[in-house]
């Protein structure tokens, strides 16, 4: 067994990174699509603390990571308040609904 | 058939408003989506038997809440027309289970006017005494259960520790401890002995002390009065509108109690006072205030009990009555004061051993009616509350 | 050591893994939540295995248990409606999974092909360093919660400020956008409302 | 910082994967041991609250064995499944609830060479983290029961549980920044020298902010009278409305050791950790009998933990329960800011204040502070001499006893009453 490195976490972040994007693609729940941009962050976080700890060997990767989450918080706070306003409009948050510009 | 979009009911049963499905399905409109049509009951931990409420909700907002009546009818009233007189008695132990002794007396009470039968002064002593008692041990459950209904537990306990030596004195007495049937058209069934009336003594010197225990437990708890004070308040105009009786019409600040009012037995020679509520913690008529009415009306009823055991005649305990007898063609109505408010017996006699007609007024019955009206508008949590605080019987509310 | 890391390495890599093929696979909404919180718990325990467990534990406080509770909530809020399927088109699915298979071989592809520099400080290295430089170092940094935040007063200073206010932003948003839109407190409603009845309580 | 700590038993471990299943079990059977006792403390102390004896016949002493024997008839009962529940995440959400309880004690120090995990430098921060995915186990409870009842319960555990993680994570801060780690292990060091020495008097506002995280703790962990989430009284059993058998029993392990957890933290964390308060075990440990001390220092941070808990139990049986609007308020405009001016308020201190300043208030505050628990231990102790505030009377202990009264004839009830 090849001792973890930094192409071991790499390829995991890209699968997860690919499967985050499959997800915002394929699905049409709103939310689901949210899950799949988690996804996608937690896989960049994943790179950024790998880099850090294999590669730069600095602490930004891990101070960006903890930016990354912060900011995650937050969007999805308004992702999902934006949502309960979507399905009081439309009573579903399929986003293929919202193809109408109107308040 | 039905027609499409008919709901499936039965005659009687209550609908609330629906849920606007359509709107749902088309996503047209102002959409109130988060509303959502609950049974509390009949089988939950807090009301109080087998009432069943139906809370249409928004979150923990109650829009509406219907109670539904009826799990636990028993055609007590319809039982009472085929029976003769004296063994109605028993039945009426069953109405309010908690408080068996005044519904005999009632009852009683009911039936001797009607056929025009005096109960001698010591029976009518006895029963002051008895009925006092059973009020404060109905009284007790109710504070026992209302700590329970709004998350205390202990005072639970401490009301039935108090209420198990009612018990013991009345199963002393009467060899009963739930369903005394205890009263005798004419009289009290049982003398008490002195032996007795000195335990009941004993009893009053070591229960007076407990009630400011009970108080400083859970009457003036911050919490137990942020929980009840301004919840589910009953104008006094409305309580009157509603027929609302007992410690719930006392507790909207209304003075009115039949024993002071309309006094029957020997309460004209009682000294009491009728407690009413004084919106001390929040409004006059809310939750704490009808609690608090029965907490004073226990330090009453002892008062009560003591005057009574000192002023007990010697003498017969019950009038000759046979058994089947036949009162005289008439009706009449007659209410006391129960633990829970006003219990009316209508008796309509055709000069039968059995009675032609006989209804019962329970005092839950009416009292229960009012909670649509107080429990609109306010929270999951104070449905509990406002149920705990009007203190239904079901038993009594179904008959 | 190594070889425990290695183990927990592939057991944490292959959590996460299964947690976004669930996700991309599952139709239920809530299952794909829970799916997430593998991926997530997985994720933390990468970062602690990459040495960098302040990262870990705010994930998981922010990131599973807020962050997902949220995405819960939404779901419990807006999942009630039995009339709505979110079933995507066949051609959406096969075009969204070949299109990221795509992805994701071009991307492995690319990393094999790469290499990476290597400045890693040693143990050592570290040990002799200056207070301000070993902030910046971060992995064999005896201290790097410490560093962390003093980077975070520091260089980061202004990104830290900034970010401070979205995060005030956003909470005002949310709670803008989230506002009951229809007045539900105080409003007549039932069959006949009694009159003198209190209004709502506040 | 201190030499490094470490659990004893596991030290020099054949090779990890033995260790890892010894120290596996021996934790699995600790957590259970805590559960059960606590279950069957709870029951003796709220019946003693209640003038009751709780269980007294299973086992021989004091119904010791109720626990093992409510579990093994918990095994024993039908494994309910509700039709409509969404039958995989029902299952799942009792072992996500229990599983962070477990979790969190694993960097739990009990002294300071007993901690399961040493080199977590951020065990305050993890143990914090881990607790919080409790409430994602409780939310799915109620969701995958498709019972309304549940669903409250689950939405109230989302409102109350996460609103009082912000209060509790800035008051939990307070202490962390006034020893300068996020490590356990070093914040309890830290407070060996004596009572005057605890976190919780070294300042006025982490006095406060003491106060402030142990009530945040018990709504945290949903403890009355923050027990919304499952009230019996509103919501019939909220979250746990549909669960029984074992997987109800996993609800009841992870909530008393999280009552553990909490009571731990607060002794670690304001308490003086494992530190007596005339600091006679940082006297041990400075002659070098670290083994004893280590010891001693585990009895101390024990007897600590139990006696929390036991406040928490004591709160549970005598105080009603909170409305959700109240529950929320107290969080957000009591507790939130008053969290706020602790943090800061004690990084200003930490800044401003030294030298005989803070001398006089460490000693004014350890005066309050003990003159306030003795007062509590007072109260206890005079409930435990004189229960009651009357003796109870002879109605049921002597009525049985004498013959069965005979029926008195009117006259005799004059002389009767006399010699009664």
């Amino acid at each position: 067994m090849t001792p973890v490195g930094l192409q071991h976490y790499l390829v995991l972040a890209a699968v997860l990174f690919s499967a985050g994007l499959c997800t915002m693609v394929v699905k049409r729940n709103a939310i689901g699509i949210l899950i799949g941009a988690e996804l996608l962050l937690n896989a960049a976080n994943i790179n950024l603390l790998a880099f850090s700890k294999y590669s730069a060997g600095t602490l930004d990767g891990a101070i960006l990571a903890l930016f990354v989450i912060v900011l995650a918080a937050a969007e999805v706070a308004i992702a999902l308040a934006i949502f309960l306003n979507f399905y009081s409009r439309f009573a579903s948050v399929d986003v293929d609904r919202g193809d109408q510009m109107r308040g | 058939m039905r027609e499409p979009g008919e709901s499936i009911t039965t005659p009687g049963m209550i609908i609330p408003d629906p849920v606007n499905v359509d709107a749902l399905r088309e996503g047209a409109g102002e959409l109130r989506t988060e509303e959502m049509i609950i049974n509390m009951g009949p089988q939950h931990p807090a009301t109080h038997g087998v009432l069943r409420v139906i809370l249409r909700t928004d979150g923990e907002l109650i829009l509406d809440a219907i109670p539904d009546i009826g799990y636990l009818h028993r055609c007590a009233e319809k039982i009472g027309e085929n029976v003769p007189y004296t063994q109605f008695v028993p039945y009426t132990d069953r109405m309010d289970y908690l408080a068996a002794m005044n519904n005999n007396i009632a009852y009683c009470l009911a039936v001797e006017k009607l056929a025009g039968i005096e109960a001698p002064p010591r029976a009518q002593y006895i029963r002051v005494i008895v009925a006092e008692m059973n009020r404060i041990a109905s009284h007790l459950v109710a504070w026992g259960t209302y700590g329970l209904d709004l998350g205390a537990f202990t005072p639970f306990l401490y009301a039935f520790r108090e209420r198990e030596l009612i018990l013991d004195l009345f199963e002393a007495l009467c060899g009963a401890r739930l369903t005394y049937s205890y009263m005798a058209i004419g009289g009290v069934r049982f003398d008490a002995t002195a032996a007795w009336c000195d335990k009941v003594r004993e009893f009053l010197d070591y229960f007076e002390p407990k009630i400011a225990e009970y108080n400083e437990l859970l009457s003036f708890n911050q919490i137990f009065i942020k929980r009840t004070a301004n919840v589910g308040v009953i104008p006094p105009d409305r309580a009157i509108a509603y027929g609302l009786s007992g410690p719930v019409l006392r507790g909207s600040g209304v003075k009115w109690d039949l024993r002071k009012d309309t006094p029957d037995l020997v309460y004209d020679k009682m000294d009491f006072d009728v407690c009413v509520g004084d919106g001390r913690m929040g409004k006059v008529g809310d939750c704490w205030d009808r609690y608090f009415v029965r907490v004073l009306e226990m330090v009453q009823s002892a008062r009560i009990i003591r005057q009574a055991l000192a002023q007990l005649p010697a003498g017969e305990c019950r009038a000759k009555v046979s058994r089947a007898f036949k009162p005289p063609v008439g009706e009449v109505y007659y209410e006391i004061e129960n633990p829970r408010g006003q219990l009316g017996f209508y008796i309509v006699s055709d000069g039968q051993a059995v009675p032609y007609r006989l209804k019962a007024r329970g005092p839950s019955f009416c009292n229960v009616s009012i909670l649509r009206e107080i429990a609109r508008d306010c929270l999951l949590g104070d449905i509990p509350a406002i149920v705990g605080s009007i203190d239904v019987v079901m038993g009594e509310v179904d008959r | 050591m190594d070889n425990l890391d290695t183990i927990v390495f592939y057991f944490l890599a292959a959590l996460a893994l299964v947690g976004a093929m669930g996700i991309l696979v599952s139709r239920n909404i809530v299952r794909t939540a829970m799916w997430l919180l593998a991926t997530l718990v997985a994720a933390a325990g990468l970062y602690f295995l990459l040495g960098a467990a302040f990262v870990g534990a705010i994930q998981l406080i922010v990131y599973a248990g807020g962050t997902l509770v949220l995405i819960i909530f939404g779901v419990m809020l807006t999942a009630k409606n039995p009339n709505v399927s979110y079933t995507p088109r066949t051609a959406e699915i096969v075009l969204g999974v070949v299109l990221c298979v795509l992805l994701a071989g071009a991307l492995i592809f690319v990393l094999h092909g790469t290499a990476w520099p290597n400045n890693v400080k040693s143990v050592e290295e570290v040990k002799r360093m200056s207070q301000a430089q070993r902030d910046l170092v971060g992995p064999n940094n005896p201290d790097a919660t410490e560093s962390t935040g003093r980077r975070f007063l520091g260089d980061y200073l202004v990104p830290f400020e900034v970010l401070s206010l979205v995060l005030l932003a956003v909470l005002i948003g949310a709670a803008y956008l989230g506002r009951p839109k229809v007045p539900v407190i105080g409003a007549p409603r039932g069959v006949n409302p009694p009159p003198g009845q209190e209004g709502p309580r506040k | 910082m201190p030499e490094t700590v470490d659990f004893i038993p596991f030290v020099n471990w054949p090779t990890w994967l033995e260790g890892l299943i010894v120290m596996a079990v021996v934790y699995f059977a600790f957590v259970s041991v805590l559960a059960m006792f606590f279950i069957w403390w709870e029951r003796k102390v709220s019946a003693h609250m209640q003038s009751r004896l709780g269980p007294m016949r299973t086992g021989l002493w004091h119904g010791w064995a109720q626990s093992p024997a409510d579990g093994l008839k918990l095994l024993g009962k039908e494994d309910l499944l509700p039709d409509d529940a969404d039958k995989p995440l029902f299952r799942l959400a009792a072992y996500l609830a229990f599983v962070p309880a477990f979790a969190a004690l694993v960097v739990l120090p009990f002294s300071a060479k007993f901690v399961f995990v040493h080199e977590m430098h951020v065990s305050l921060v993890f143990i914090f983290g881990v607790l919080s995915l409790e409430i994602v186990g409780v939310m799915l409870a109620g969701w995958a029961s498709n019972s309304k009842w549940a669903l409250y319960g689950a939405i109230r555990e989302a409102c109350q549980v996460v609103s009082y993680e912000i209060p509790m994570g800035l008051s939990l801060l307070a202490p962390a920044l006034t020893v300068g780690s996020l490590s356990l292990a070093v914040i309890g060091a830290n407070q060996g020298a004596g009572l005057h020495e605890w976190l919780m008097f070294r300042n006025p506002f982490l006095f406060v902010a003491f106060f402030v995280f142990f009530i945040a703790s018990l709504a945290s962990c949903k403890r009355a009278p923050f027990d919304l989430p499952e009230c019996e009284s509103e919501l019939v059993a909220g979250f746990l409305t549909e669960y029984s058998g074992m997987r109800w029993a996993m609800f009841f392990f992870a909530e008393y050791t999280v009552m553990y957890i909490i009571g731990a933290l607060t002794a670690i964390l304001f308490l003086g950790a494992w530190y007596d308060p005339f600091g006679i075990i940082l006297g041990m440990e400075q002659a070098g009998q670290s083994w004893a001390a280590a010891v001693a220092g585990a009895g101390v941070m024990v007897v600590k933990g139990f006696t929390i808990v036991f406040v928490q139990m004591w709160l549970r049986w005598t105080l009603p329960r909170l409305r959700i609007d109240q529950v929320m308020y107290v969080c957000v405009k009591v507790f939130l800011p008053a969290s706020c001016i602790t943090l800061i308020g004690s990084a200003a201190w930490q800044w401003l204040a030294g030298g005989l300043f803070q001398q006089i208030t460490q000693i004014v505050l350890t005066v309050l502070g003990t003159a306030g628990g003795l007062y509590f231990v007072a109260l206890l102790a005079r409930a435990l001499v004189k229960p009651g505030q009357g003796i109870l009377p002879t109605i049921i202990t002597s009525w049985h006893a004498e013959p069965a009264p005979a029926p008195v004839a009117p006259a005799a009830a004059e002389e009767g009453q006399a010699n009664g």
